[in-house]
């Protein structure tokens, strides 16, 4: 299997809160089902929106993400992307976006398997 | 030591002060569960919708007290009158009370009563109904809904043993502190009310199996429900008003049998619902410890000047053990989305606690109290149905009940009130670091945090924002852009 | 039954037990106001200044009863003698109290009114003003500017019947339970103090303009409202302490009266001040329903005996009303950053409800009691703020108002207390999962946790911990490094 | 006016009415700290063991009343006549409360402090205990250990003046309200259960030195601390149950000094206490003028009735400064894991406040006062220890008394009660966006929520979600894998 | 326009906390207002702080620290880079780090864009 | 010193929470005690945990992790990963993984130093 050209990718992406359970699912199904989310917040086209305290309002203009991170070597990270994108496309503003980087190296903690064979 | 003598007339001034410091001070402890209530249920809920919850709390009281006094309280009596038997009805004499001042300590007692029915429907449907929908209805709810069962049982309706009902089966209704009057009403109210709002989103999948909604903290909730708890004493032993008769005898015997029995049900109904959980669970669930506590109270709230310390450890039991049974059948069978199992908690527990009563009534069992016992839980349950229903109904047209699907999502703090309970904490509204930019310098391309009290700049401020942030690197972006909100 | 004839001395022995029974009941209520307004104050700070709101609080009642004990009420009474017209000023007489077990228990009513009073300058203060300071000043208050208040007004002297003002006037200064003797005097010291110690950091832009700074809790500071709600029945009901009098008269139509008129003024207060920020900023707003709440609870409270129940309503309304109107006139007009609101809700409610009295007075309107009214708020409101900045500017001198700017930045309590009220939690001080280390090993290169008192060990641990990591791999920090802090 | 001759017996029922409003709501106050207990021990823990100490408490409070009415009152009763010098023991009589009403008021004043007794010790063994030890333990605790010690104490026994102790030495022990016989039984108590149980994981290092674990909300505390003091009025002044007795005599002074006492002690405890940790640490610890708070009611309790004002602030005092000393003393020479300092707070400074009330006796020094003081100290002490170890020393053979390590690390809220205190914020159990999963579609590769009551299916989710996420790319995992846990 | 030789970059900075609304602004003037943010802590040359339980002490060498990740393609990392760093310097150690990574691949969510089209 | 080819390399590894520490402490014996963290979510091959509210289950299937990222130059990443692996060891299910990615630029804010320098 060289799915990715033997290379190790990180493909991570900014998705909406409420996609995730979605984006978990098709990881899941394209045979990535190993990730790692965490809370972010962030300013992309999405309007700011105002809240009010005690009657003096704020523009809060950082919306809140979910961050996935998934770090994949024997499945195409093209299909890491399709899979997430998909899952998270509601066609409203604020969608988010993916991004694949190289990985140069990769060891898992427990076993100690390196490079691809460790994702 | 000499002195004038005393007389009669002074035994009553005394009499009537003790009374006086005694319904007052249990009055306060009565009001003091509205934030027992504000606790437990912004505990059962997600943080997003924290403020929303109490603030419905602070209006069930605010708006309640008002209406209490300017409409229920005389509806009550007039509804008193017009189901008793043979009773002429003045409507003028209902409402004198507005001008009485002599009166006044005693409406108070009868607010703070009047107050918790209210505020036991919140709990129910939390999380999804709009605020102004419920609004008007905890209005009705305080001017009429309350009122009409009041008045057929306290009252001396209906239910009571001078009523039309009561005198035909010659008996009447029990329920010494409101297990039905107050909490079961509030707790049937609540559950037609979550049925008729809709479930939350995401309360039940596709195949309408149930997917709990974890609450946000379950140290408010039973925060909440030990406040309650401390209240429930005002409640039950205050409910014991005559401390001292008029002529002159003490009611320590009285006193002391409300206190115990709502002591040892509340005890029994939180070891109860503990050890059904252990068996059912596996483990002993904290939340429903502290249901089955309240339940226990609930169930003990009627009976408790009427039975013996083992009836009411039975009764206490009852109410324990059947919380987490009745909390799984209305989400599994009946698939209502109560959030907080307020038909569970205050509603069932109600109800079979008030048909125990003539099982452990020290004065024996008999016969035609059950019957009223029996046709007093049917018509305040039919009652509570059906009002709800129809209150409910008329303001699904009026206003709607429910909010948008979006601003559910969002979470009603926001949506119906455009603030955080949280600012700094919390999945959904944690600002990083710059505090959503209400300090340091001003919000970066143009966003600019806008003081007060004007929409308009509100509207400037979003449409800037927007319009620099709207125009990525690729340019694209506008033309199929949905309406901007702010 | 035959038994001795009960005399008159024992009416007075009966008359005085259940005043007994009530007075500290209803004390115990108004100490209960402490963590009322604790919880208030904590939700409306970041959360970077909790440990610090809730040890101000703490230090407010353990110094002010200590202060009031040897003190504080012996001034007011001194105070009160040198303010009437005639009166013989006798200072052992004063003092007597201190050694009389037998005036303890009014002793105690009396603290818990001046300790409401010195809390309330707390909220107004938070987030940027030294802890020492801040002690200091409320030393003073409880010692001094509370108890000459209480002395020209409770205590006979100037504004009082007796007073050298009530007496020209003909009237003497009504004010029953302290609108403006406790509240509006907290209020507009608080005011005063938040002037002086200057705004938060980011309060105000360079231009100007007000920026929020939204507290860390909604719902700690609802809890706190609903609190002091309920110890506000002692404050306000408890002040009607004779419930029986001496001569066996029963106080139900005066008790009933204080009781009815707090309630609807609280209820029309939070009605008034949601629909008003409904009207507004467009959506009912939970934190000026809950201020709202307590402004008609301040602006009712030295009305509540003397007014008609319309006129509470009304006493109310405007209570509720001027929130966030006066709200916003401190803020964008004085640019005062009063944290809590403080006079908004204590300082303007309790002059307006207080110069109201006289319009709805039970007794009818009178040209001298609205003359000795609107003398006595002016009195009042001027020796506040005179006294408040006396105090405070020679403290700026002795000891400084204000912690440096990085102080406030990081938070005060790190700063002043040197702990983290929520270690786990929150976007300040939330320990990445090794929970800052207390757990688990030792912490990397040389940082080692240190128990408990030695502070020399604590330096050490320090250095050795930035000695290390300080050297990073490019080898040249150090050279214009600030000097190292704990 | 003509009227009937109030009789004696009227003056008999209306001293009783008086009497039992008064017991009634100074009982409700010392309810009321169960909630206080409750927060003070929460924010002392970890977020992920906060349902673990809430359900401690409520379950110390429904069995207990349980507990105390069926067994615990009518041991005390058997106990003190045993060890009365000549009295006969009757046991029928000890447990005829059972059935009499007339008692019941007081059987609840009797269980409040009992309860109170037996929650102390739950803040000493937190984050670790297992959950069904500890149940065991608060019902013996409530059974028997309290109750020998109120029997020999109040109950007439041992110490009492009548008792075979006390006559011996010629004086009866005092201990007012249960400095000794409440508090410092239940920190001493609590001492020897943390030394039983073990520290926790990481309260100290391998070189045996202490490393602080700090609790997740220092507010909890505070405001667990402030409920504690207004129950603690209760405690004190409801102690002085007398207001008016049978022959018409006002206890005004009494309740006054208790009053008075009480309030001094802490507020000279917290300022002590604050004052302390400035000296010692450099700056005011907020934890530690909670505790001293706290720590000068306990030294208060036993002597408030007894001791001159003076002598009151000086045993506050005492409470206050001995707080820190000997709560590091605790922690570095016994190297106990008393997580919320109960001893410091509830033992020593109890046992320190009984010692020292022949010191400020109002009624002068008496060395047969101060012998029965010390024996009485060492007594309660020596059984508090034995008792303890004894109940817990069976207890560790037949259930264990702690967690497997694991289930520490986890947190016992997920592994004694499988749920989290607060599911959406936290370091250990946030739920990122999506909750865990409670709600959206189906949880990804087969993994489902399984409603309620079914331990099969949750059983079966656990594995089809392991199943699939355990096979990873590599297609490794399996072979070397450690069972599957739910 | 080949800003980064057609290529797509991932900016990522630690910053102070209280530097973040400046960032935010600079981002904003040199054209990439787009961007993620998140709560992270971190240990450098900044110098232990001491925090206190009960009078037992304990050190936190993990200060509060925003990240701050944002993608480019046609603005000019370094002109990126630049903004950052300018918006946060104080001079005092714990002002934190810039740093750029090479991004392979890049996918708007909403409208399916790829490459540099994409950010 | 060309550890790393003179580049500059981003080791970043999800490990356990309770790892935290032991990790700290063995970068700073390799020589590379900067280092950034951050409390995310993962999923791998770790059984799923069910959680109860109300007597309701819910399968949380993401493990709370720490995310650490440490940026070296002069220190051979490849030291790094052996330091965070050891230390984060525990041999059960869970452990984690390390990756290396490249660094094309780094900056140091207060200094303004560039590249290798920055690190
Ligand atoms: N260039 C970028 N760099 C970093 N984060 C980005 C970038 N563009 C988008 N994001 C992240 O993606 C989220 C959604 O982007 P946004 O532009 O609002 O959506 P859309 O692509 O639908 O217009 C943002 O809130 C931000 O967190
Ligand atoms: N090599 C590194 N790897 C990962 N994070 C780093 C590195 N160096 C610095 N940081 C992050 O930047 C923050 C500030 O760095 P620090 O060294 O304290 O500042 P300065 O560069 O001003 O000396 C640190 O707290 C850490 O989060
Ligand atoms: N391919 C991956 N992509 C992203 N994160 C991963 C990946 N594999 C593992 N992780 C992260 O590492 C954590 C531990 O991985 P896991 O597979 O459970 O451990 P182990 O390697 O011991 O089997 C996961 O919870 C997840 O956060």
């Amino acid at each position: 299997m060289a799915a990715n050209d033997g290379e190790v990718k990180l493909v991570m992406a900014y998705v909406r809160p409420d996609a995730l359970a979605a984006v978990k699912q098709a990881l899941a199904e394209v045979g990535a089902p190993s990730l790692t989310v965490s809370n972010v917040r962030g300013r992309g086209s999405q309007p700011a929106k105002t809240e009010r305290y005690r009657g003096e309002e704020y523009v809060v203009d950082l919306h809140e993400k979910v961050k996935v991170e998934c770090v994949v070597a024997d499945v195409p990270a093209g299909d890491v992307v399709d899979a997430i994108a998909d899952a998270a496309h509601s066609g409203e503003k604020g969608d988010g976006k993916v991004f694949v980087l190289p990985v140069e190296a990769a060891r898992q903690i427990r076993t100690g398997k390196e490079g691809p064979d460790a994702v | 030591m000499v002195g004038t003598l005393l007389q009669a007339t002074d035994v009553a001034a005394i009499s009537e002060s003790i009374r006086a410091v005694w319904v007052l001070v249990v009055s306060f402890m009565i009001f003091f569960m509205q934030p027992g209530f504000a606790l437990l249920e912004a505990g059962q809920v997600r943080a997003k919708n924290v403020a929303n919850v109490v603030m419905k709390n602070m209006m069930d009281w605010s708006l309640g007290v008002l209406t209490y006094f300017v409409v229920g309280l005389g509806v009550a009596t007039v509804v008193g009158a017009l189901t008793a038997s043979g009773t002429a009805v003045d409507v003028g004499a209902a409402f004198r009370y507005v001008d009485d001042p002599g009166s006044w300590i005693d409406w108070l007692f009868g607010a703070v009563f009047a107050m918790t029915a209210a505020t036991i429907v919140s709990g129910a449907i939390a999380e999804r109904m709009k605020f102004s929908a419920y609004v008007a209805f905890t209005v009705v709810m305080v001017a009429v809904i309350y009122p009409v069962v009041q008045g057929i049982t306290w009252g001396g309706g209906l239910l009571a043993a001078e009523g039309v009902l009561g005198s035909a089966v010659g008996a009447g209704y029990k329920d010494f502190a409101g297990a039905t009057v107050v909490h079961a009403l509030g707790g049937i109210a609540g559950l037609t009310a979550a049925y008729m709002v809709g479930p939350r989103k995401g309360r039940f999948d596709a195949d309408g199996n149930a997917r709990p909604i974890p609450g946000h903290s379950m140290l408010l909730a039973v925060l909440g429900t030990l406040i309650l708890a401390f209240g429930w004493y005002g409640f039950n032993v205050g409910t014991q008003a005559t401390v001292l008769t008029t002529d002159g005898a003490f009611m320590g015997e009285e006193l002391g049998r409300v206190a115990l029995n709502t002591t040892l049900a509340m005890g029994v109904g939180a070891v109860a619902s503990t050890a059904t959980t252990t068996v059912l669970e596996g483990k002993p669930d904290p939340l429903f410890a502290a249901n089955g506590l309240l339940a226990g109270l609930v169930a003990i709230t009627g009976a408790c000047i009427h039975v013996t310390w083992w009836g009411a450890l039975l009764i206490g039991l009852v109410g324990g053990v059947q919380t987490p049974f009745v909390y799984r059948w209305v989400v599994d069978s009946l698939q209502i989305d109560d959030v907080c199992g307020v038909f569970a908690v205050h509603g069932s527990a109600g109800f079979l606690g008030t048909l125990l009563i003539p099982v452990f009534d020290t004065a024996g069992f008999s016969l035609a109290q059950m019957g009223i016992q029996v046709l007093g839980v049917l018509v305040i349950g039919t009652w509570g149905v059906l009002a709800t229903m129809g209150v409910l109904g008329v303001l699904k047209v009026a206003v709607g009940l429910r909010v948008p699907e979006a601003e559910e999502d969002e979470g009603l703090d926001l949506s119906e009130h455009g603030v955080s309970a949280y600012p700094e904490f919390g999945a959904e509204d944690a600002p990083v670091a710059d505090g959503g930019a209400p300090e340091g310098s001003p919000v970066a391309d143009g966003g600019r945090v806008v003081a007060g009290e004007s929409e308009a700049d509100a509207g400037t401020a979003g449409s800037d924002e927007t319009g620099t942030a709207g125009s990525d690197e690729t340019g694209t972006a506008g033309s199929d852009d949905p309406e901007e909100v702010n």
